[in-house]
């Protein structure tokens, strides 16, 4: 019985309490799994909110920053209009570059419809100006205007129609992935919460023995809470570990991902996922113990 | 070391004892009689801070018990043992575990509270029954197990309600004799009890006063015991 | 007293037991509130998973199904290679329809490019046929071999650059729907599973009672099962309202969705969460009952 | 109604009582003592059926015991009120409620339901505790609200452990008086006590037998009492 009383000492000393709190039971065995299950589904939802904020970016970056300005003229003008619409797209605020395509790639660019074999001197190809535009973008329609009085010719196409519909549901993906990963953080932080206070709930019997034989409030707070947060971190860190290797699987690299489900600093995200688990069971542990004992005197 | 003064208490709202005075003097040993439901439980969760009065003091080791934090309760509980009338344990550690508990939460010398705990086991008879769990204990083991719990620590009080209501007749001897024992070294002892016979064999050995809680009020009984 | 006896029988006749079963507590609560975030977890998922369906389908559609041959030949041979570009699609299975385009639609294909002024007689645009494949689509490399064949200047094109990745990355994301549909819908079993045992452990001491004062399993486990059946369908009704809720408000009609969050016989899914929640807590209440009854003689 | 012919039982492997019999026969009054730890209440729960024999038969109303099936022992249980040493409620239910449970279990008549318990529990002196929760009793108050619902259904036997514990003299002649009036009406009963005072008092008024339970063995109490 020495032996067992040096261990107890052991376990007691100190406030660490392991063994104050009884070791299983339903409510221990749910705090760990709905932590690592809630985090899995974080990792998951996180995953999906940066795939789809890779994805909207991508959109948004070769939809709505390209455009052209296409300039058909007489051939005699075509030469002083393409070097009017340069000068208008130099002096335009929001255009970060323009490079006017060479005759090759123009004939590229028409040779899924035409074939490549188009007779070159039959057609006066119009010219092309590829613009890269700046993260606001111009004032399109005040450049029409300036266009259309210095080089009547030129064109400028932003590919409007294009962009609105689909840089809107790359959008909404996105919105949907955040308000995702916000409602999970949120069940999680409510469900580590209720089963904490069910575990303690079903603990108060050991409280109140506890209580009876002089343990300061701090101590018994520390038992349960140090339980608890272990429990909670250690069920999330087998979650997140779950997610991460399934996203991994289940994104590779791709268009829709472009790279892994998490690539370079994004894998701070999952490892973030389990202390933020513990810190919530850590607080909410806290507070329930703390509202059990102030109910015993 | 514990004095309720004109101390009035109710559940609730209800009134269910007033102007009660009570005094755990050093050395003294007391019996509280009474019919059941009368509030001798209620008297001493008073004297152990688990209720407060709602009128009158609770003076707990020279302190008003209305002033005291919590911490200052669990510092005074150390001082004071309780045997409850419901015997509580936590049922995953083993008995000799839970009679250690006060010792441990105490912060007490590990080697000093081994021997302690077994010397005490063996003297309540469990002996063989100090790796067992709680809930594998009969009735009077539980009830012999929460008296080696209270005193284990050797307290200043010792706060006894119902302590060998479960008990055979040696049994029951054994214990009075353990708190007659700790009573000489000064302690003082207040055992809330039905037992008549238990209160006569105790007035054999000490000067028990016997206290009678009825109809609210307290009275000390008279010789007819 | 009277009337309160009566109130007694009455909630306790018919197995119906409601009482029986203490009415609150952190267990009662959990089981309520993991069967709600989990049901609304799942109408996430399982609008997600139609959102990638629809979306991949949609994909399928316009870029598997759509090809064009395109016929370049000299003036005085087009219209023989064009028949003969017809006949043999008319003869390749796999293609669903065919049409050839009238030269106002080919010079408005063009237009992004070469404006809409293009001197019509200058050039000699080829001539193309917009065919829809069916759902298997034709052998691709048995079609150009014929077409190289019958008629030298037609060139299939199948899209096939853009379709491979295109159609993985909806693949994928309707993967992932899935996978979260799965994952969700077990962690839910699990979880409801797991508040019910917790819930029915720290009821044992009731269980004993009654079994103490002779009722039957049968009357004990339908007292419990009926009271877990409830609250997890109560639970998931809330939840899965929610979530059907905030996916309508996230998704409403779009490219991405083509439509609301679910549309037509697309509600029968969330409206399928909550029977299938209070099923999973039936199952697993009464396992779990059936359990703790056998270790009471 | 319930006998135990040669029975033999121990916790987990290790014997603790053996060749046992008892016979609780239509109209007879048995007292049940024996040292704390002896197995008194072990006994009482073999008759019950909340435990099972390792060797040797029990026969409950005729039946043997291991051959029933789980509806069976809960309809035996049905005839048998047990008034167990820890008195178990449903703690979120008033005491009238629970102690109307036994009869609402069996699906008696609420109308009668409801005489009968207002009448027990005025008999046991809990007539102004009806609506309080069992958490609120005192200790001495659980045990009357044990034994009332133990005997509300006029079982056919009552086994009843440790019932006046925490009573005091009066209350437990009550008691006493409630089990030998229902004794008389031909219900058997067996009384697990340490309280010799208790079993005095009974030989006045019923042809009690007293058992001693000692050593893992059965002995009839001579006239010692
Ligand atoms: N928590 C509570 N809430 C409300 N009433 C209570 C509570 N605890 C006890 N009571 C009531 O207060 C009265 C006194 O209870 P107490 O436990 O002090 O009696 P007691 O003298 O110890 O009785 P016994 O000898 O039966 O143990 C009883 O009538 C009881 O019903
Ligand atoms: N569930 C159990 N598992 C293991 N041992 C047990 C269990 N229950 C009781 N025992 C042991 O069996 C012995 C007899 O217990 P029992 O409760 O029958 O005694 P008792 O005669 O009723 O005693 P008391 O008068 O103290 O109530 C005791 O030593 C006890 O420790
Ligand atoms: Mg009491
Ligand atoms: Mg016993």
């Amino acid at each position: 019985m020495r032996r067992a009383l040096a261990g107890l000492a052991r376990r007691l000393s100190g406030g660490d309490g392991v063994r104050i709190v009884p070791p299983t039971g339903f409510t221990a065995r749910l705090t760990v799994f709905s932590a690592a299950a809630m985090a899995m589904l974080a990792v998951f939802a996180l995953a999906l909110a940066l795939a789809a904020g890779r994805f909207a970016a991508g959109w948004e970056a070769t939809l709505a920053r390209a455009a052209t300005v296409r300039v058909a003229a007489p051939a005699g003008e075509l030469e002083a209009q393409v070097a009017a619409a340069l000068r208008v797209l130099d002096q335009t605020p929001g255009v970060e570059s323009f490079r006017r395509l060479p005759e090759a790639e123009r004939r590229a660019l028409l040779a899924p419809w035409l074939g490549a074999e188009l007779p070159a001197a039959d057609l006066p190809l119009p010219e092309l100006i590829e613009v890269t535009l700046g993260a606001e973008g111009p004032d399109a329609e005040g450049l029409r205007l300036r266009l259309a009085a210095e080089a009547p010719g030129a064109l400028y196409d932003d590919h409007g129609r294009w962009r609105e519909p689909a840089v809107a549901a790359a959008g909404r993906l996105r919105t949907v992935g955040l308000a995702a990963a916000a409602l999970i953080a949120a069940a999680t932080a409510a469900m580590v919460a209720l089963a904490a206070q069910a575990s303690l709930a079903a603990n108060r019997g050991v409280i109140e023995v506890l209580r009876l034989v002089g343990a300061r409030d701090r101590f018994i707070v520390a038992a349960f809470v140090r339980r608890f947060t272990l429990r909670a971190l250690a069920g999330a860190a087998a979650g997140a570990a779950l997610g991460a290797a399934v996203v991994a699987l289940l994104l590779p690299a791709g268009p829709l991902s472009a790279g892994p489900g998490f690539s370079g600093p994004e894998w701070l995200w999952p490892l973030a996922v389990p202390p933020v688990a513990a810190l919530v069971a850590f607080a909410a542990t806290r507070l329930a113990a703390v509202r059990v004992l102030r109910e015993l005197p | 070391m514990i004095e309720l003064e004109d101390v009035a208490f109710g559940y609730g709202g209800s009134v269910l004892m007033t102007g009660i005075a009570l005094a755990l003097a050093p050395g003294s040993f007391q019996f509280l009689t009474g019919p059941s439901g009368a509030g001798k439980t209620t008297l001493l969760r008073l004297c152990s801070m688990h209720l407060r009065p709602t009128a009158g003091t609770a003076r707990v080791f020279g302190r008003d018990a209305a002033t005291m934090t919590r911490d200052e309760v669990a510092a005074a509980r150390r001082r004071i043992g309780v045997v409850h009338q419901d015997c509580r344990f936590l049922d995953h550690l083993p008995v000799a575990d839970n009679v250690a508990l006060p010792l441990l939460v105490a912060g007490r010398s590990r080697q000093a509270a081994d021997r302690d705990v077994a010397e005490l086991l063996a003297w309540v008879g469990l002996a063989g029954q100090a790796g067992a769990l709680p809930p594998a204990l009969s009735g009077g083991e539980r009830q012999r197990a929460a008296l080696a719990r209270a005193v284990v620590t050797s307290p200043d009080v010792i706060l006894a309600d119902e302590p060998t209501g479960n008990l055979d007749w040696e049994m029951s001897l054994r214990l009075l004799q353990l708190l007659v024992q700790l009573n000489r070294l000064g302690k003082a002892v207040l055992v809330a009890t039905h037992d008549l016979n238990l209160i006569r064999a105790a007035k054999g050995q000490v000067a028990a006063r016997v206290l009678r809680l009825s109809g609210g009020r307290i009275q000390q009984a008279g010789a007819e015991l």
